[in-house]
Parts: structure tokens; sequence; C-alpha cells
């Protein structure tokens, strides 16, 4: 019997694995983030005594032996009192819990405001069906970078992103380093947060945004500053030339195909914002906002038939021979 | 007639779970076979495949048994059948040798091919290559 | 049983909610090229011929999912920059009743595709064939003549004009703003 | 003189104020009083007489020669006055004015040219496709001489924003210049109407189309590209007049060394100094497709010598893609004719919201500013403001608006910038309603008048106000580029354009007259004190310079958009000529059958033109008229 108990409390201990991670509420790795998770433990503790206490009395009462029922009509001055001192009393506790976990809650938010009071770095992400849009905001016009999908950021500093959609609403939510906020078309919604260390967080999109909501995921990636600065001066570069003659084939392919109308490629004729700019697509990670790693194989995936992989996203089918495949997917993998 | 009725339940039962115990290793030691003969007959790991397929695009083209979210229709499915076809590419006999090359440089062979030589390792094209062989 | 067949019969209704449009956002070949040549004139020598018939049109024409689709890239390729929304600009009108390269959707799509000497640039290689069939059938669905339950939605931001299938009469407008 | 009489006003209001005193006086300071009232009423008339021979204000001597007769550039001049000296008709007998001849183009778009008059032959040229007409004043009924058709490319007009028009032709040395709209510019000789040379200087594949007149200083052809709604990079060409290469070319956008910004380079303001601005106040990449279109007008300092051209508004209109100042565009350039080198710059709308094109016409005047001889530049500019500019340096001397402006808040003529109404700001997904001016500005680019007589500027203008909202917009090459949703509605008091006469010496209006639609005509101004303007009614005007009474009014076959001319005919006489056909951006509606439902057609202007369909139909016919 012991051992089942003791089975029973590992089994239910084992979900909790799963709150650590690079995707995960609890397991929080910046102050905005910090603030929330214990908010979380602290409700859910309290709760949990709370619930404890509760069923502690109900099981009491209904062990305790019934005493005989006297007149109900005859008050017992002595016991009515005590009673009624008993319900103001768990009243009281209520009421106290309550507005002491709304003052919690409220002080947490007054944390979280200020964490990017003095935030140096200005991220605008727009969301996109189905995927993010990220600008970096700079005094210097020629300085404002625009990319997709993956936001890098300084660690141990303070960032302002502001949120905003162009299409419907989205909700920005990387669980490791800050809690929800939603995008919403027209509206701008501004959200702080800090890496405390560098680190790879995912994020999703936590709003049902259509067909491939579940497939709209971001990677933010903390850095320390010196290297962040670098990929941010890096990524303002133009794009690389075409280095083969199949790459070169697949930059004029680029540029007579479907592609130049949507997607944009710094330094050359495409200059579509309504997809991902692509300038440094193969520097990033993933591709299809978090879908697939990157890879050769993976871009010609992606590119020979992105309704097989996401289906329903934006990105149509083209007709290409293998040829026009490959020196698309050259060029691409050469933009770094 | 109780206990008659509860001998033959039991009796039932008894080689019911016998057959499914023989299946089982029947099929665990077919795959074993079926494995180590793929990985010997590729020099690769087949247990190792999964993952690198599914970071290299693979997965993205084909439909690969065994291969989360493999539901590719680019390419053609990459199953059972596999290991009884004749060409590999339609240009090359099926042979571990050759599959391994059409696997790391199918554009060498044939530069029209939509199949992009996907610039991995030979030690994963070999891993990759065993695991589709041991799908039979 | 008197009482049980209404209770069925609900049933099979609700079983058949089941049934789900198959959005087929993948190239359907197997649905016909949808090339065949559409005369921009009525006039053929030689008396009246067969109107063409193509698979394509049909399964675009009244497709709500197209006709959502197409008005989402009568936007985003920019075809919203010369002829508005439907109302004409640098481009000719869309929403009235006059087509200067004929109404049929394989017309429209022709002038899309290959585009018209006096400005309509052509869209070939540049637009996959398939978002040439749902911006032709967009096109179409502005002057109000595809069905109500698949009329792409009103533009709900500055309410420049009704949907597509509520448009009023041009002749009942108000004459002076 | 003008000394003498302000101490004689102030002289006469003192006894004004004497005379209610007067009761109480004695006789002789009576006497005196009225000998010092007598003596300040001479003096007055005399001021008063003394005032045309010796205006305050008039165009440098240089660029306004005197009158010949003929009208060899649309501009009438260098100082772009569009005054004619010639007097036969006046306010008192314009009103028997009538039809010497008229003449079908042949082209039902939007007639925005102005004829030109060389010698005994008038020369129109005609919207897309681009024909020039020579017409012999000297016989009877002005007879056709020759027509020279350059058949530009038809697919031109998919990316001519805003109809087909042409803004008119230049003569220079026995030769036509004019631009067709697929981007070439062509020389074609007065006489036999045989081409000389043709350049090709627009893509079309990119959205270049050319619209403007061209401007023949020093033996250069000057030519501007148009497209800020394609995402075209404006620039501004120099082609030799005698074989049309390109001697150098200044973009609006980009790196000094192609905006042709050097070591001359001296901006009046600080927010105009730094190094390539043309980039760095940009987002990456955004200023190669960032508009700044030179397609309006150019005037010519031949003292200073100096050319003065605007840049169009930066592409696209939603500002949200283009964060910062977008150095060059909504400004004017003072540069060197010779080299294309930049003197001076200043930014009318910097970061522009609303598409403010800063390429309307400019006049050069010398005048006294504040007690000072100023060389000045007068400019009605599309946000609102008259702007007075001193034409060496770029200062803003005033900055007044002449309509209801509430974009903006005034210029600081300090820093000289435009102070943007924060409540009007657009962006991406947010509807901002009753923007004044609108997109096509408080005044777009049909041109004023000034006369040097009465001091006056008369600008034809619109009184229009819109609601914007910024939409999703995507860059593809040759196609348009704008993301922006406007509708527009008529302004303050319901009239939706006007006439204003602005009193340059005093920066306020002299006298105002109220149009139902848009005056989207050109204005011309006379001697004889008469001011001739059309309507898109199709009304072709004639009022008092003066006090702006109605003399004289002609209906024309379609709506006015065209720039009227005077000129002497070979008998001596005096004419006045229009081409007459309803079009460009305000007459899009008609020319090009916009479907009025659809408020944001024709970039907005069709919501406010809808009833101009039941007014006018296309047309293109040239109006000459003269005195019985």
């Amino acid at each position: 019997m012991r051992r089942i108990w003791v089975m029973c409390g590992a089994a239910s201990i084992l979900p909790l694995a799963g709150c650590s991670g690079w995707q995960s509420a609890l397991d929080p790795k910046g102050p905005a983030a910090g603030e929330l998770a214990w908010l979380i433990w602290f409700f859910t503790a309290l709760c949990t005594l709370v619930w404890l206490l509760v069923m502690i009395a109900l099981i009491m009462t209904l062990i305790r032996r019934a005493r005989p029922i006297g007149d109900p009509l005859v008050l017992d001055a002595t016991s009515e009192r005590h009673k009624t001192r008993i319900v103001f009393a768990a009243l009281g506790a209520t009421a106290v819990i309550l507005i002491g976990l709304t003052l919690l809650s409220f002080f947490a938010n007054r944390t979280l405001a200020v964490i990017g009071s003095d935030a140096a770095l200005t991220i605008r992400v727009t969301g996109h069906q189905w995927w993010w849009e990220v600008r970096y905001e700079n005094s210097q016009p020629n300085r404002i970078l625009t990319t997709a999908n993956e936001i890098h950021i300084p660690a141990g500093e303070p960032v302002r992103f502001i949120l905003t959609s162009t299409d419907v609403i989205h909700s920005f939510w990387v669980p490791n380093l800050a809690g929800k906020l939603d995008l919403i078309p027209g509206h701008e919604n501004v959200l702080d947060l800090k890496a405390d260390k560098p680190g790879v967080y995912r994020g999703q999109c936590a709003e049902f945004c259509g067909a491939q909501h579940a497939n709209m995921s971001t990677f933010v990636i903390a850095e320390p500053r010196p290297i962040f600065d670098a990929w941010l001066n890096d990524q303002l570069r133009p794009a690389a030339p075409p280095a083969s003659p199949e790459a070169k084939a697949g930059h004029d392919l680029f540029l007579k195909r479907p592609c130049v109308m949507c997607h944009k490629i710094g330094g050359t004729m495409a200059g579509g914002s309504v997809a991902p700019d692509l300038t440094h697509v193969a520097s990033r990670q993933t591709l299809a906002a978090g879908t697939l790693t990157m890879s050769r194989g993976n871009l010609a995936a992606w590119i020979a038939d992105p309704q097989g992989i996401k289906p329903g996203a934006y990105m149509p089918v083209v007709d290409l021979n293998g040829d026009e495949l490959n020196a698309i997917v050259a060029y691409l993998e050469g933009l770094r | 007639m109780r206990s008659d009725l509860s001998r033959l339940v039991f009796g039932t039962s008894a080689i019911v779970v016998l057959a499914i115990l023989a299946a089982l290793t029947w099929w665990l030691q077919r795959t074993d076979r079926v494995i180590r003969e793929a990985n010997n007959a590729t020099g690769g790991i087949a247990t190792r495949a999964i993952s690198i397929m599914m970071a290299n695009g693979c997965a993205g083209c084909h439909t690969i048994t065994g291969v989360p979210g493999a539901h590719g229709l680019v390419g053609p499915r990459l199953d059972a059948t596999l290991a009884t076809k004749v060409y590999v590419g339609g240009v090359l006999s099926n042979n571990p040798e050759n599959l391994i090359r059409w696997i790391r440089v199918a554009r060498e062979i044939n530069p029209h091919t939509a199949m992009p030589s996907t610039g991995i390792s030979e030690q994963e094209a070999r891993d990759i290559a065993a695991y589709l062989y041991a799908l039979r | 049983m008197n009482r049980c067949l209404p209770l069925l019969l609900f049933a099979m209704l609700a079983i058949a909610g089941c049934q789900r449009e198959e959005r087929d956002t993948r190239p359907q070949s197997a649905l016909g090229s949808g090339k065949q040549p559409t005369p921009v004139t009525v006039l053929t020598p030689g008396g009246e011929r067969p109107s063409p018939s193509d698979n394509k049109a049909a399964a675009f024409e009244a497709n709500a999912f197209h006709l959502s689709q197409g008005k989402r890239l009568f936007n985003w390729f920019n075809c919203s920059g010369c002829h508005a929304n439907g109302g004409g600009g640098m481009g000719p009108a869309l929403m009235d009743k006059k087509w200067i390269y004929g109404g049929a959707i394989e017309s429209i799509h022709a002038t899309i595709r290959d585009g018209r000497p006096n400005g309509m640039p052509s869209f070939r290689d540049r637009v996959p064939d398939d978002q040439i069939w749902e911006l032709a059938a967009f096109v179409r669905s502005l002057s109000g003549n595809v069905p109500s339950s698949a009329a792409p939605g009103r533009d709900d931001d500055m309410m420049v004009h009704p949907s597509e299938n509520r448009l009023p009469n041009a002749a009942t407008l108000g004459k002076s703003p | 003189m003008k000394q003498v009489q302000q101490v004689a006003v102030k002289i006469w209001g003192a006894c004004q104020r004497g005379y209610k005193a007067m009761a109480r006086i004695d006789g002789r300071t009576k006497l005196g009083m009225i000998g010092w009232t007598l003596l300040a009423g001479f003096a007055l008339v005399a001021g008063a007489v003394a005032q045309p021979a010796e205006p305050a204000i008039r165009p440098p001597a240089a660029a306004a020669p005197l009158d010949d007769g003929q009208w060899t550039m649309p501009a009438k001049n260098y100082a772009s006055t569009r005054y004619s000296e010639l007097a036969e008709i006046t306010e008192d007998n314009v009103k028997t004015l009538q039809v010497a001849f008229t003449f079908s183009t042949g082209v039902n778009k939007g007639q925005e040219a102005a004829p030109l008059v060389v010698g005994d032959t008038i020369y129109i040229v005609t919207p897309f496709p681009n024909i020039l007409y020579a017409l012999d004043l000297a016989r009877p009924g002005a007879p056709m001489k020759w027509k020279f058709e350059p058949n530009p490319e038809p697919a031109a007009q998919g990316v001519a924003c805003c109809d087909v028009v042409n803004r008119g032709a230049a003569f220079s040395n026995g030769r036509i210049y004019f631009n067709t709209l697929d981007g070439h510019t062509i020389a074609v000789d007065a006489a036999t109407g045989k081409p000389v040379w043709n350049t090709h200087i627009g893509n079309i594949n990119i959205g270049e189309t050319i619209t403007m007149a061209p401007l023949i200083v020093k033996g250069k052809v000057l030519v501007g590209n148009s497209g800020g709604e394609m995402g075209v990079r404006g620039w501004i060409k120099a082609l030799d007049a005698g074989d049309g290469h390109v001697m150098w070319t200044a973009y609006s956008t980009g790196p000094d060394a192609e905006v042709l910004i050097g070591p001359d380079f001296t901006p009046h303001y600080d927010m105009d100094k730094g190094k390539d601005l043309g980039v760095t106040s940009w987002p990456p990449d955004a200023w190669k497709i960032g508009g700044g279109n030179v397609w309006g007008w150019i005037s010519y300092d031949p003292d200073l010598d100096l050319i003065f051209h605007g840049t169009g508004n930066p592409g696209p209109w939603n500002p949200d893609l283009r964060p910062g100042d977008n150095k060059w565009t909504s400004g004017i350039f003072a540069r060197d004719p010779d080299t294309g080198n930049a003197k001076w710059f200043y930014q009318w709308t910097p970061h522009d919201l609303h598409d403010y094109d800063g390429i309307n016409e400019q006049v050069l005047l010398d005048m006294t500013w504040q007690g000072k001889p100023r060389k000045v530049l007068v400019r009605p500019e599309r946000n609102g403001y008259v702007y007075l500019l001193d034409r060496t340096t770029g200062e803003v001397l005033s900055a007044v608006p002449f309509g209801p402006v509430n974009s903006s808040k005034g210029v600081d003529l300090k820093t000289g910038r435009l102070i943007v109404n924060p409540e009007k700001e657009t962006s991406t997904g947010k509807v901002v309603r009753n923007i004044c001016p609108t997109a096509s500005g408080l005044k777009d680019w049909q041109p004023s008048a000034f006369s040097p007589k009465t001091g006056l500027l008369y600008i034809p203008h619109n009184n229009l106000c819109m609601d914007e909202e910024g939409v999703e917009v995507n860059y593809i090459a040759g196609t348009p580029y704008v993301g922006m949703n406007v509708r527009m509605i008529a302004g303050p008091g319901g009239h939706r354009g006007a006439f204003t006469a602005w009193d340059v010496a005093a920066a306020k209006p002299a006298w105002i007259l109220k149009e139902n639609f848009p005056v989207w005509s050109g204005a011309v101004v006379t001697a004889g004190n008469v001011v001739f303007y059309g309507t898109m009614e199709g009304w072709f005007k004639a009022v008092s310079a003066t006090t702006g009474k109605l003399l004289w009014q002609f209906k024309t076959s379609s709506g006015i958009i065209g720039q009227p001319i005077t000129y002497r005919g070979p008998d001596g006489h005096q004419y006045v000529a229009i081409l007459s056909g309803v079009g460009g951006w305000a007459g899009a509606i008609v020319s090009g059958d916009l479907d009025p439902r659809d408020a944001t057609a024709a970039l907005g202007f069709a919501n406010v033109m809808k009833d101009l369909k039941d007014v006018t139909t296309p047309g293109g016919t040239l109006y000459v008229f003269r005195l019985p």
C-alpha cells in the first residue's frame, strides 16, 4: 500500500519535470518571468493551503459525532455568538487573503512596468499570419534593422517590445522571459523584458490566429552585448552577392519568379514586405517561424512544398523544376 | 461446469498470451536482424537517423515511415518497399553505396534532380541509408 | 419510434456538419490547366460557337475560400494601388459592369496573366497560376455577381464601401457629397 | 516714394482724429490743420499715381524680360510670373471677349498643358499619346501646320499616376522640347516638325514616367521624372539642348555624390546640414525607392545663376516604412544649372505624412521685406502655406497658411521646421479623420500668377480635407507603392475649390473666390488688370485683378484643368488661349471613368468629385479668344 502511495507521488512530480526548459513559465530566466513565476508559486501554495484547511475542517465536521439537535426555534446565545465569530473570522481571513493577493499582483505589475523604463533597445514586433516581423528601432534611421522570426537581444539588459499586428490578433509569449501580451491590429502594446543570462528561449503565438497558429513560433536569443552588437552590425549589411554561378542563377530566378512579389532581399530589387525579410535568412536557426531547422534540405523542402509543411500558409507552391529549385536554394543558403 | 469454463478461459488466454509473446519475440528478432543487416550493409547506425533526417529536410519532402512529421509529398515515399526498388533516384541501381551517394550528392549524379545535395557527412548518410534499408 | 425519428434526423444533420470543405492550397493539376484561350470579343465568323468551359474556373469562381484569398492578394500584389478598392484610379474601375477585355473569369485570368497593351502589366511567372485564378475570381466578384454566401467580407477599416455583394446600385447613389 | 506715402497716411489719420476735436479748437489752429490735411491728401494722391511706375514688388528683370507678346515657356518667363504686359484686353472690354477659333486635339484625357506661341505659330502638346501640333496663326482659322506623333509606349499609361497628362512644351532657339509619358525627351524643329533628337531617360518598368514641362536654361533642357506613387527614385537631369545627351543627373535621395551635394552646398538650417543625409535619414535601402520626384515647376534666376526646383513626396505614403526626415524629398533645391551642384536646400515637409509633394511653382521676386531689399521666392505650397524664401540662402522669411490647415501648426522660423500636428499623424491600421489639406494639397501643381501691378499672387487651389488610413504596403517594382486608404471630403465651407488673390507684401489674402470644384487650372494675369482661370465645370473666367469681380465667362466643351496663356497675334491684337479637357488627378473620375461608389478610387479623390460625372464629360479642345 505504501509503495503505491510513493509511486503515485513520484508520478505526480513527473509532469513537473516538463516545467524546466526553453519554453516554460516555471523556469524563469529574467525578472519579468521571475516575478510571474513567484506569483504563480505563491498563489498556488496559498490556495493549496486554504484548500487543505477547508478540507480538514470539512472532514472534521463530518467525523465529529452529531450533537443532539435541540429546538431549532430556541437560540442558544453562546453557541450563536460562537458560530457568528467563526463565520466572521473566515470571512475576514478570506478578505485578507484576497486583498493580499490582489496587492501582490498589483505590486508585481508595478515591477513589470518599470523593467524597461530605461531600456536602450526598442524592438517592434509585428504579427503576421503566421510569422513575426521584427524591427530594431534606432534614432538613426539608417540603422533600423528589419528581420523576421528570430529575435536577438543583449543579455542582462532591459529591452522594450512594441507589439502590433497587421491582420488578426496574435499574442507574443516567451514564457521564460515574460508574460504573454496580445498583438492587436492598429494598436501598440508595450512589453518590457530582460534576460538575465545568455540563452535561447522559445516563444509561441498564444492567441489562436488561424490555420498555422501552432506553427507560429519565435526564438529569443539572448547574447552578451558585444556579440549582440556584432550580430546587429552584421545584419545591417546588404545581402551577400551570389558566390557561385548556381547562386547567381538563383538570384536571377528569385527576381523573376513569384518570390519577388512578397519577399525582400536588401540590396536587390526585391522589396516585398508582406513576407519575411530574407536578406540574412541563412543566418537564422530556423525556417518558417520555427517550423524547420535551417539546412539546405529544409530550405529546399520549404520552397518546394510549403503547403505540405504548413498547410494554409500564405507561401504558395511555385512551379519550379529541379535546377531552378536548387539554384534558389543555393542563393538563399549564401544569404548569411 | 464452472471449473470447466474457467479452465477454458484460462487455457485460451494462456495460448493467446503465448502466441503474442512468440510473435513479439519473432518480430523483435526480425527487427534486430533487419537492423543489424542494414547496419552491416551500410556501415551506419539506423537508430541515429531520425534526428538527422528531421534536421536536414528529408522529412519536408518525403513521407518516411517512422519519422515524426515526415508527410512530404514532393519526393517519393520512403517505406518498406525501398529495399526492393530497382533504381535509386531513377538513375542508379539500388545498392547501399549508391543510395549513400545519392543521399549525399544527388545532384552530382543527376544534375537536374530537384533533390538537393544535402551536404551532410558520409557517416550521417550511412546512418540514414541504414535506417531506410531497415524499414523492410 | 415516432419520437426517435426527428432525433435521428437531427443527429444525421449534425453529422452532416462534420463534412468539411477541402481547401486545395496545393495546385490541383488534375483539375485541368485552365489555359484554354478565351477570345476578348464575342464576334466570331462562322456563327455561334460553344462557350468555353473549364473545370478550374468553376472551382474558383464561387468558392468563398478562394475569393477571400483573392481579396488578400489583390492588396498584396498592389492591384489596389491602381484599381483602388474596385473604383479604379490609375487603372479602370472593376466594380462597374464595364469590362474592357471581357468579364468572364477566363478573360480576367488572361488579363492578369498576360497583361493588356494599354497599361495592365503581365503577371505571368510572377504569380502562381492558382493565385491568378483566385485574383480573377475576386475581381469578378467585385461587381457583385457571385452568391452572397461566397462573397468576401466588407473592409472594416475605413468602411470604404460595403461588402462586394451589398453594394448599392450606382444609379441610386447620392449625387453630391 | 513709398516712405512719403506712409508719412502722408499717418498725417491723414491724425487729421481725421483731429476733426472730431475741432469744435473746441481756435481758428488759427484749425486753418493750419486744414492746410496739413490738404498737403497730406495731395501726397497720398501723388503716391497712388506714382505706384505703377515704381512697383514695390517685381520679378528680377533678367528673369522676366520685357514682354514680346510671345509665350515660349509654360510659366511665361524664368521668374514664373505668368504675367503678360499686353493690355488690349482690359477690365472694361473683357466682357465682349469672343471665340476666335477652336481646335480639337483628338485626345480625351486631362489637358494640363500650356499652349506655346512663337512668332506666328501656336504649339500644343496633348496628353498621352503626346501629339505635338503646330497651328498657323497667320491664316484664318489657324489651320494645322504640322503634327508630330512620338508614338509613346501604350503600357506607360499603366504606371502614370493620376491620369496621363502632360504639362506642356518649351521653346528655345528654333526648337520645341517636350517629354513623353514613357520617359523620352524630344526636340522637334519648330518650323518643320521634324524630330532633331530623342533621348530615352525614364524606365516605365520601374514605374517611371515624365509628365512635366521641360525648362531650357543656358542650352540645357531640364527634365525630372514622375512616379512618387510607384516607389521611383526622383531625379532631375540636364540634357544638352543641341544633341540631347545627359550632362548631369541629380537624384533627390541617396549619397551626396548622387544628389550633387558638394562643398558649395550651404543650406540655411541646421536640419539640412550633414553628410549623406539622403541615406542616413532613411531606413536601409528605403531611399532607393523613396520618391522625391521632380515633376513640377523649375524657375531660374540669371543674376544668381541658380535654378530652383521642388522635390516630390517620399514613398510610400504610409510613413511607418520610412522613419526619419527622408531627405531630400518634399523640399526645394537651388542648383547651379551648369553642373547641377546644389547651393541650398529647404525641406517644406520633413518626414511627410500626407503626400505633400514639394513641386509647386516658385515665383521669383525682388521686394523689401522688413525694411531690407530682398531677393525672394514666393511659393504657395502643398502643405497649405505661402512661403517667402530668401532665394540666395534658402532662409524662410514668412510662412502663412492660405486656407484651412490642421495637419500642421505653423512653421518654426528659427529651425525652419514645419510644426506637425500630432493628432493628424498617420500610421498603419489607424484611421485619422478630417486632415486638412488633403494629399492633393491645399494647392497642387496648378500654377499661380503674379502681377507686379497689384502686388497680388493669384492662387488657384483646393479646399478639401480627408480621412486617411495607413495599410500594409508591399514594394513590387513597377506597381504602386502607396499604403494609404484615402477618402477626400469638401473642406470648411463646403466649396471644394477657391481662387485666392494673395497680397505678397502683407502676407494675407486680398480676396477669395469660392468655386464648387477644385480650381485645377493655372492662372494668367495681364497688364489689362484681368485674371483668367478655368473651372472643372468648364467655365473659362475673367475676373478683375484688383477686386476679383467676375467680368466675363465662357462655357467650354469640357472641364478645364489647363494653363491659360495670352499672346499678341500676327494681327497685333491680344488673344487668350486655354485647353479644355477634364482629367488629371481631380478629374480622373471622368477621364478614367471611375466608379464613385468606391470612396478610395483615384487615391481618394473620386469621393469628393462624385458629381463631376454629371457635370462634364471628357474632352480635348483648344479655345482661343479675342476682342471683336
